[in-house]
C-alpha cells in the first residue's frame, strides 16, 4: 500500500499541534516516523487512522484521496494501528480482546468462540506466544499483552500496519521475533509505519526514515544514506555530541544496604548495597522482578523477610510515607498509572510528596508552591507553556520531567528510577542523565532500574543483573559488556 | 484436588457459599422454611427485584448506574393500570407499556451516552421526573381491581407452568436470554469493554455510544417488565409503587459480584444476590424477626456478604 | 389586600397535606378543596410527601406567599410548631386536622380518634371470634403516629401481655409501610409460615387490599380468614362487596374536611372562635 | 475583554448562571419570592441539606459516596432527643452526638479505606443498619417538645445572629472552615490527590487510608450537626428521620460540578448547587405549583442545570 499524506494541519482547542506534517509511505516498506516528544507522530497516525478527522491537507491511498472520518473507514482501507499506550482490556480474555469489535459471528448472530479461539491461537503462535488465549489479559505480563495487540493487527491482513512504540514493554527476544515478523509481512507487501525513541532499532529495521519537528516534515532520508548523529539533529535542531555523558567520582559511604531480601513468587535473596554519589544499575528481562524489589524497598509493596539499612542502621519501612522520611524517593516505571494525576496541573503533581514544606502555621501557601515549581521546571528545563496546565497535555519526555521534579523537591538520600527514559526522545534522554548525574555528583545515592542496555552501560558505576527473581551478578562498569549482561540476565553465568 | 476444585467454585462464586450458609441458619432456626410451597413464594416474590437487577446489571457493566428503575416502574404500572381501567385490551396495553418502559429508558441513555452526562445525575434527575409524571397522570390515586376482567394479566402474577410460578419461569427465562445476550453476542462484549475501558472501546470501532444507550433501554425494559408483574400481583397501579426498589437492585449486583466501576461481573452473580436478599426478607418474617431488627439485620448481611465475595475472589 | 399577578393573595388557603401519597388522604383534600371554593376561596394543597421535615418549610413558604389561613394535617405532633407559632403570632388562623400540633394559640382541631379506633377494632374483632383466634398485625411506617395509635389501641385489647382477658395470640407482626406491595409481600411469607390464621388486622386499608391479594394467591381465600383495614376506602368497600374482606374502621375525612374550611371561614368573616377541639369518633362499616 | 471575563466565570461557575436564572425567572413570576424574608427563609431551609452536602463533597472528591447520611441525621438526632428528654444537660448532649456522628462516620470509613470495599455498598449497608438502630432505641417513637426546656438547642434553629438566622450562619461558617480544609491544608490535596489517582498519591507517600477514613468522618459529623439542626427546628426527634436526604446531597454536590468519579470540584459549587435545590423548593412553593407537578419541575431543573454546567465548563 502507497500511502501520502501531505500539509496535514491540526489543531485542539485552539493550539496547532500539526503544521503541514506529512509522511510518504511506498508499498513493501518499513518506513520510521521519529521526532522528539510532542512532535505530532502519534496525532498524525491518529489522523491516518480516522481517530481524529485532519482539518487541512491531502490523505492518499494508492493514488486515492481519502476522507477518513472514523476508525471504521481506516480499518476498511486495511489499515491498523497498534496505539502507543496498551490498549487492552484486563478483565476480558486474550482472545475476547483481539476479536474485540471484530468479533466471528454464527448463525443467529450469536459469537463464534471456538472458532476464534482457533485463530487467536494460530496468530499467537506466529508470535512465539503459546498461551492460552481464554485466559484474562490481566494474568499475562506487560509485555505479552504488547503481544496481543500485535495479534490483533494480524487479523485484519492489514496492508499498512502502524506501530507507535510497540517495543516499550518487549524483552530483547521478543523484539527480534516481532522484527523476523515485519519482514516477513513487508515480503507479502504489507506497508509499516514503525515509532520508536530507540535510535538501535530504527536502523536496525527500517528502510526509510521521516522526521518531524513541532508538528511539521523536516525531512525523509533513506536510512542507508543516512547516520544516527544527522537524523538527532534533524529532530532536535542541533547536533547531540555525547548520548551518555557521565560524571567520575569517588562514591562515599554505603547509603543503603539491602540483605536477603525475599517475596514469595516475585524474588528471592536479593542483596546489594549502594553509595554516596553511586550509580547501580538494575538490567534483566523483562519481568525479571526489579520492579518488584523496588517497591518493596520503598514500602510500597510489603515483603516477606530479609533487611534493609540506611546508613548501617536497620529500618522498618511498611509504606511510601516511612520510604520518605527514611530519605527515600522513587521514580516508579508506570508513569500514566503511578506517576502522575493527569487531570492534575504542573504545579499540583509536582508538590505531591513534599506538601508538607510548603505550610505555614499548617496551612499551605500558594505564593511559596510557585517560586519553588518555577524553579524545578527551569533546574530541568521542563517544556511546559505554564504551571497550572494540565500534565496530560505535556509530551512524554516532559511529563517525565515532571515525575522526577517531584522526588527531587523531596531532597532524596536514595533516589530509586525505574525506566527513566521509557518512551522518552534522545533530547530529552540525554538531559534526564545530565539530570542524574547532577543528583551523583551531590552525593546522593541512585539506582537506575533500565531495559535499554546501551543506557545502563552508559550511565552507571555498577550494575546487577536479575533474571526470574534472582540477583545473578553484580558487574563494574569495566567488567561489564552486553554480551555478558545479557548471558546472565537470560539464566547463563555462573 | 476435590478440595481444591470446591475452592476454585466458591472463589469465582463467592456468593453462593453466602447463600447456601443463609438458608442453612434460616432452617436451622425455622424448617418451615424450606418448604416447597415458601421457595415457590421467594421465586414469586424476587422475580420482580430479579427482572431490575438483570436490566440493572447491564448498566452497572458499562459503569453506569440507573437510579429511575423504581420510578419507570411505577409509571409504566400506572399506565398499565390506567389502560386497563379504561378499557384497552390486555393484549395491547402490556406490550405497550413495556415498550414505553424501553422508551423511558432511552431517554436515560440519551442523556448519558449523547449529552455524556454522568449516568448517577441523569437517572436521580428522571426518577423524580417519571414520578412525578406518574402522579400527575394518575392524580396520585391507584387504578384498582385490575385483573378481574384480565386473565392474562392475571396470570403474570397467578399463573403457573409445570407447576411453577410464572414470575418464577419468566425470571429464568429472561435470565437466560440475557445471558447469552451479554455472554454471546457482540452487544455483550461491547458492554463489559466499555467498562473495562470506554477509550479502549471506542478504538476498536464499537458504537461505544450504541451500546450505552442500549443499557438503559434494556434497564428500562426490564423495569417495566417488573412493573407489569408488580401490577398483576396487587391487582392494581399504586402511584408510589417502586420506591427505593433501585437500591435493592443495586445491593443485588453489588452482592452478586459485579464491579460498581464496571467491565467485570456477571448476571448469575446477579441472580444469587438478588436470592440472598429475597431469602433474607422472607426469612426474617419467618422466623418472625421484630421489624425493628430487620432493617439492622439486613444491613449486616450485605455487608458480609459482600466482605465475603471480596475475601473469596482475593 | 394588594393584588398580584398570581391572585394568590386575595383570600386563600392553604392546605397542607402530610402525604398525597396515600390515596386515602385524596378525600380529606377533596373536601376541604370543595368546601373552600364553595365559599370563595382558592385552596393552596401542599404535599409533605410523608416526610415529617417538608412541613414547616412550607409552612413559611405559605406565609412568604401571603395565605389567610393555614389549614394543617400535621406529619406529626411537633415538627411544625414552631412555623407554626410564627403563623399564629402574624394572627393567621391555623386549623389543624386528624392530629394535633404541639402549640398555643390554634383555632381548632378536628382529629379522628386513632387509639379509639384501633381499640374499637379490637372489641370488633371480639364480637366476631369470642373464643379468640390467631391474629397478624401488619403495620405501616414505623414510628408515624397512626402506625403507633392504631397499633396501641388494637393491642391493648387484642394482646395477651397487654390485656390478660384476651383470648387471642399474636402470631405474627410485620410492616407494611402502609403501602400494597410490601403488605402484600410480607403476608406472603406469613401465609408461607402459618397454616392456620383466623384474622388479620391492618392499619391502613390500602396494606389490607394487598393482604387479600395475598391470600388469593396463596389459593387460601376459602379459609375465611377475617382482614380488617382502617380508614373507609373506596378500595376495601369494593373488596367487601366481594366478599374478600370483612370490614373497616372509617375516618370521617368528608366531616372533618368541610368542617375546618367551615370553622375558617366563620373566624375571618365574623371572628367567630369554633369549638378549639373536635374529636371525630371512628365507626366500623361493610358497606359505603 | 470584559466579555471575556465574564465568560471565564461562567465557564469556570457554570451553575451560577442557573442560579440566576432560576431567581429571575421566580422573581417574574411572583415578585414576593425576593423579599429579604424570603431569603433568609430560604437559608434556613438550606442550611441542613447544605451541611451534609458539604460533607458529601469530600467524600465524592476521593471518588467515593456516602448513602448512609440520612440514616446517621436520624441516628444521630434521636440519640439527641433521647438524651434531652433523660434529663441530659443540652450543652453534653449536643456535643456528644456530633462526635456520635463522627464515629458513624468512621465505621463506614474503616470498611471503605481498610477493608476495600465498594463505598456505594458499604454505605448502602450501614444506612439501613443505622435506621434498624435508630428504631430499635426509639422503639419507633418521635422523641416530642424538645425544645421547650433546651434553649441552646432551641437557638439552633431559632436564634439569629445580627439579624441573621443561626442556622444560615452556623452554615457560612462551616463553609469557610471546610474551604480552608480543602483548598489550605496538605489533608484538603490529599482528598483531591486521591480521587485523581489513589495509586499515585499512595506512591507520593500521602497516607490515603487516613484521608479516605476521615471524609466519612468528616461526612458523618455533617450529617449529624444537620441532625441537631434538624431536630431543633422540628423540637423532636423523628425515626424516621432524613429519608432521601443524601439523594438531595449527591444531587447538589453534582450540579455543583464536582464529578463523581473523583479528584475534581470545589465547596463553593456544591453551596450553589444547594442553593438551586433550595430556591426551587422555595420558589414552587411561592408560585403555588401544584405538588405533582412540582416533582417533575424539579427533575427537569436538575437535568437542565447540569446539562448547563457541562456546555460551560466545555
Ligand atoms: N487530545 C489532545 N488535546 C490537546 N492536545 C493534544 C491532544 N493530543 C495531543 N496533543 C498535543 O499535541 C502534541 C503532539 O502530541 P503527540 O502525542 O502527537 O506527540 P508524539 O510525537 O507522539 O510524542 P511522544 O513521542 O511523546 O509520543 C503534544 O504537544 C500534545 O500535548
Ligand atoms: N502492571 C502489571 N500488571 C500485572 N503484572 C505485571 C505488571 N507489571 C509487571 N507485572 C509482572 O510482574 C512480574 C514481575 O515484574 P517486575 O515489574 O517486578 O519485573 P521487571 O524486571 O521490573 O520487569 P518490567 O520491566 O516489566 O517491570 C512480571 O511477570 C511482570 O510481567
Ligand atoms: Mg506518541
Ligand atoms: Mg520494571
Amino acid at each position: 500500500m502507497e500511502v501520502i499524506m501531505k500539509g496535514i494541519n491540526k489543531s485542539f482547542s485552539g493550539v496547532q499541534v500539526l503544521k503541514g506534517a506529512g509522511i510518504h509511505v511506498k508499498e513493501k516498506e518499513i518506513h520510521a516516523l521519529m521526532g522528539e516528544n510532542g512532535a505530532g507522530k502519534s496525532t498524525l497516525m491518529k489522523i491516518l487512522s480516522g481517530v481524529y478527522t485532519k482539518q487541512e491537507g491531502l490523505i492518499e491511498i494508492n493514488g486515492q484521496e481519502q476522507h477518513f472520518h472514523s476508525i471504521k473507514d481506516s480499518e476498511n482501507k486495511k489499515i491498523a494501528f497498534i496505539h502507543q499506550e496498551l490498549n487492552v482490556l484486563n478483565e476480558m480474555s486474550i482472545v475476547e480482546n483481539m476479536f474485540l469489535g471484530k468479533e466471528i459471528k454464527k448463525k443467529l448472530g450469536l459469537v463464534n468462540n471456538k472458532e476464534m479461539t482457533k485463530i487467536a491461537k494460530e496468530k499467537l503462535h506466529l508470535l512465539g506466544l503459546d498461551v492460552d488465549p481464554t485466559i484474562l489479559v490481566k494474568d499475562i505480563s506487560v509485555g505479552k499483552r504488547q503481544l496481543v495487540e500485535i495479534a490483533k493487527a494480524l487479523l485484519m491482513d492489514a496492508e499498512l500496519i502502524i506501530m507507535d512504540e510497540p517495543t516499550a514493554a518487549l524483552t530483547d527476544k521478543e523484539i527480534d521475533l516481532l522484527f523476523e515478523i515485519i519482514r516477513n509481512l513487508k515480503n507479502k507487501g504489507v506497508s509499516f509505519i514503525y515509532i520508536s525513541h530507540r535510535m538501535e532499532e530504527i536502523f536496525h529495521l527500517c528502510d526509510t526514515i521521516t522526521v518531524m519537528r513541532d508538528g511539521s516534515f523536516v525531512g525523509q532520508k533513506d536510512t542507508k544514506d543516512t547516520s544516527f548523529d544527522e537524523i538527532v539533529s534533524m529532530m532536535v535542531g542541533y547536533s547531540l555530541d555525547d548520548r551518555f555523558p557521565r560524571v567520575e567520582i569517588d562514591p562515599g559511604n554505603i547509603v543503603l544496604s539491602v540483605k536477603d531480601l525475599n517475596l514469595n513468587g516475585k524474588f528471592k535473596d536479593v542483596s546489594f548495597d549502594v553509595r554516596e554519589g553511586e550509580i547501580l544499575g538494575f538490567s534483566g528481562l523483562m519481568g525479571s522482578g526489579r520492579t518488584d524489589v523496588m517497591h518493596a524497598i520503598f514500602g510500597s509493596i510489603p515483603f516477606d523477610s530479609g533487611t534493609i539499612s540506611i546508613n548501617q542502621k536497620k529500618v522498618q519501612i511498611n509504606s511510601p510515607i516511612q520510604a520518605k522520611k527514611n530519605g527515600i524517593g522513587f521514580i516508579t516505571e508506570d508513569r500514566k498509572n503511578e506517576g502522575l494525576i493527569l487531570s492534575f496541573s504542573v504545579a499540583e503533581n509536582t508538590i505531591l510528596p513534599s506538601l508538607k514544606n510548603f505550610t505555614e502555621k499548617k496551612l499551605i501557601k500558594e505564593s511559596k508552591i510557585t517560586g519553588k515549581v518555577a524553579e524545578y521546571i527551569k533546574k530541568l528545563n521542563v517544556r511546559t507553556p505554564n504551571q497550572t496546565i494540565e500534565t496530560n497535555k505535556l509530551s512524554g519526555g516532559n511529563q517525565q520531567k515532571i515525575v522526577i521534579a517531584k522526588w527531587l523537591m523531596t531532597d532524596p538520600k536514595i533516589l530509586i528510577l525505574d525506566e527513566p527514559t521509557r518512551g522518552v526522545d534522545v533530547g530529552a534522554k540525554k538531559e534526564i542523565y545530565e539530570i542524574i548525574n547532577h543528583l551523583k555528583k551531590q552525593g546522593v545515592a541512585i539506582i537506575v532500574v533500565s531495559s535499554e542496555l546501551p543506557e545502563v552501560l552508559g550511565i552507571c558505576d555498577r550494575i546487577a543483573v536479575m533474571h526470574e527473581g534472582v540477583l545473578k551478578k553484580i558487574f563494574t562498569r569495566l567488567d561489564a559488556t552486553q554480551e555478558k549482561i545479557m548471558e546472565y540476565a537470560t539464566g547463563g553465568g555462573k | 484436588m476435590i478440595m481444591a476444585r470446591f475452592e476454585g467454585v466458591f472463589r469465582k462464586y463467592g456468593t453462593v457459599l453466602g447463600l447456601i450458609l443463609l438458608v442453612v441458619l434460616i432452617t436451622i432456626i425455622n424448617p418451615r422454611f424450606i418448604t416447597l410451597d415458601n421457595i415457590l413464594n421467594i421465586f414469586r416474590q424476587v422475580s420482580i427485584n430479579g427482572l431490575i437487577a438483570f436490566g440493572m446489571t447491564f448498566v452497572i457493566l458499562t459503569g453506569g448506574i440507573d437510579l429511575s428503575v423504581g420510578a419507570i416502574l411505577a409509571l409504566s404500572g400506572m399506565l398499565l393500570g390506567l389502560m386497563i381501567a379504561a378499557g384497552v385490551p390486555e393484549l395491547i396495553a402490556i406490550p405497550t407499556v413495556i415498550i414505553f418502559g424501553a422508551l423511558l429508558g432511552l431517554f436515560n441513555g440519551i442523556f448519558v451516552a449523547k449529552v455524556k452526562l454522568q449516568a448517577f445525575i441523569v437517572t436521580l434527575a428522571t426518577m423524580t421526573m417519571y414520578r412525578g409524571i406518574t402522579m400527575i397522570i394518575s392524580d396520585g390515586i391507584p387504578a384498582m381491581g385490575l385483573t378481574s376482567d384480565a386473565p392474562i394479566l392475571n396470570f403474570f402474577s397467578q399463573g403457573s407452568i409445570l407447576g411453577l410460578p410464572f414470575p418464577m419461569v419468566l425470571l429464568l427465562i429472561v435470565f437466560v436470554i440475557l445471558m447469552i445476550l451479554l455472554k454471546y453476542t457482540v452487544f455483550g462484549r461491547g458492554v463489559y469493554a466499555i467498562g473495562g475501558n470506554e477509550e479502549v472501546a471506542r478504538l476498536a470501532s464499537l458504537p461505544t455510544d450504541r451500546i450505552k444507550t442500549m443499557v438503559y433501554v434494556i434497564s428500562g425494559t426490564m423495569a417495566a417488565l417488573a412493573g407489569v408483574i408488580l401490577t398483576s400481583r396487587l391487582s392494581s397501579a399504586q402511584p408510589t409503587a417502586g420506591m427505593m426498589f433501585e437500591l435493592d437492585a443495586i445491593a443485588a449486583v453489588v452482592i452478586g459480584g459485579t464491579s460498581l466501576a464496571g467491565g467485570k461481573g456477571r448476571l448469575f452473580g446477579t441472580l444469587i444476590g438478588v436470592l440472598i436478599i429475597g431469602v433474607l426478607n422472607n426469612g426474617l418474617n419467618i422466623i418472625g424477626v421484630s421489624a425493628f431488627y430487620q432493617q439492622f439485620i439486613k444491613g449486616l448481611v450485605i455487608l458480609l456478604a459482600v466482605i465475603l465475595d471480596r475475601k473469596s475472589t482475593r | 389586600n394588594d393584588d398580584e399577578a398570581s391572585g394568590a393573595d386575595g383570600d386563600s388557603i392553604a392546605l397542607l397535606m402530610a402525604d398525597l401519597g396515600n390515596p386515602f388522604f385524596h378525600v380529606l383534600r377533596d373536601a376541604v378543596v370543595e368546601r373552600g371554593e364553595e365559599l370563595g376561596y382558592e385552596v393552596l394543597v401542599y404535599d409533605g410527601q410523608n416526610d415529617a421535615s417538608r412541613q414547616p418549610s412550607q409552612v413559611e413558604d405559605a406565609l412568604q406567599k401571603g395565605v389567610s389561613a393555614i389549614i394543617i394535617n400535621p406529619a406529626d405532633e411537633s415538627s411544625s410548631a414552631n412555623a407554626l407559632k410564627e403563623a399564629i403570632d402574624k394572627g393567621i388562623p391555623v386549623v389543624t386536622v386528624d392530629r394535633a400540633v404541639d402549640v398555643d394559640g390554634v383555632l381548632s382541631y378536628l382529629v379522628t380518634d386513632n387509639l379509639k379506633g384501633g381499640e374499637l377494632v379490637g372489641k370488633w374483632l371480639e364480637g366476631q371470634l369470642p373464643d379468640g383466634g390467631k391474629v397478624i398485625h401488619m403495620e405501616g411506617v414505623m414510628g408515624t403516629a397512626p402506625q403507633r395509635e392504631r397499633g396501641g389501641g388494637f393491642l391493648s385489647v387484642i394482646d395477651p401481655n397487654e390485656n390478660s382477658e384476651s383470648k387471642f395470640e399474636i402470631i405474627g407482626t410485620a410492616v407494611g409501610d402502609f403501602s400494597m406491595a410490601p403488605a402484600e409481600a410480607a403476608m406472603s411469607d406469613l401465609l408461607a409460615r402459618h397454616d392456620e390464621i383466623d384474622a388479620v388486622f391492618a392499619q391502613n386499608d390500602t396494606m389490607a387490599v394487598g393482604i387479600a391479594r395475598a391470600i388469593e394467591t396463596a389459593g387460601r381465600q376459602d379459609e375465611g380468614i377475617i382482614i380488617i383495614g382502617f380508614d373507609g376506602a373506596k378500595e376495601a368497600y369494593d373488596l367487601i362487596e366481594k366478599g374478600e374482606m370483612n370490614v373497616t374502621a372509617v375516618q370521617d375525612f368528608d366531616f372533618i374536611g368541610s368542617e375546618a374550611v367551615n370553622f375558617v371561614d366563620e373566624y375571618l368573616k365574623n371572628g367567630t372562635e369554633p369549638e378549639d377541639f373536635v374529636l371525630v369518633d371512628v365507626y366500623m362499616s361493610d358497606s359505603k
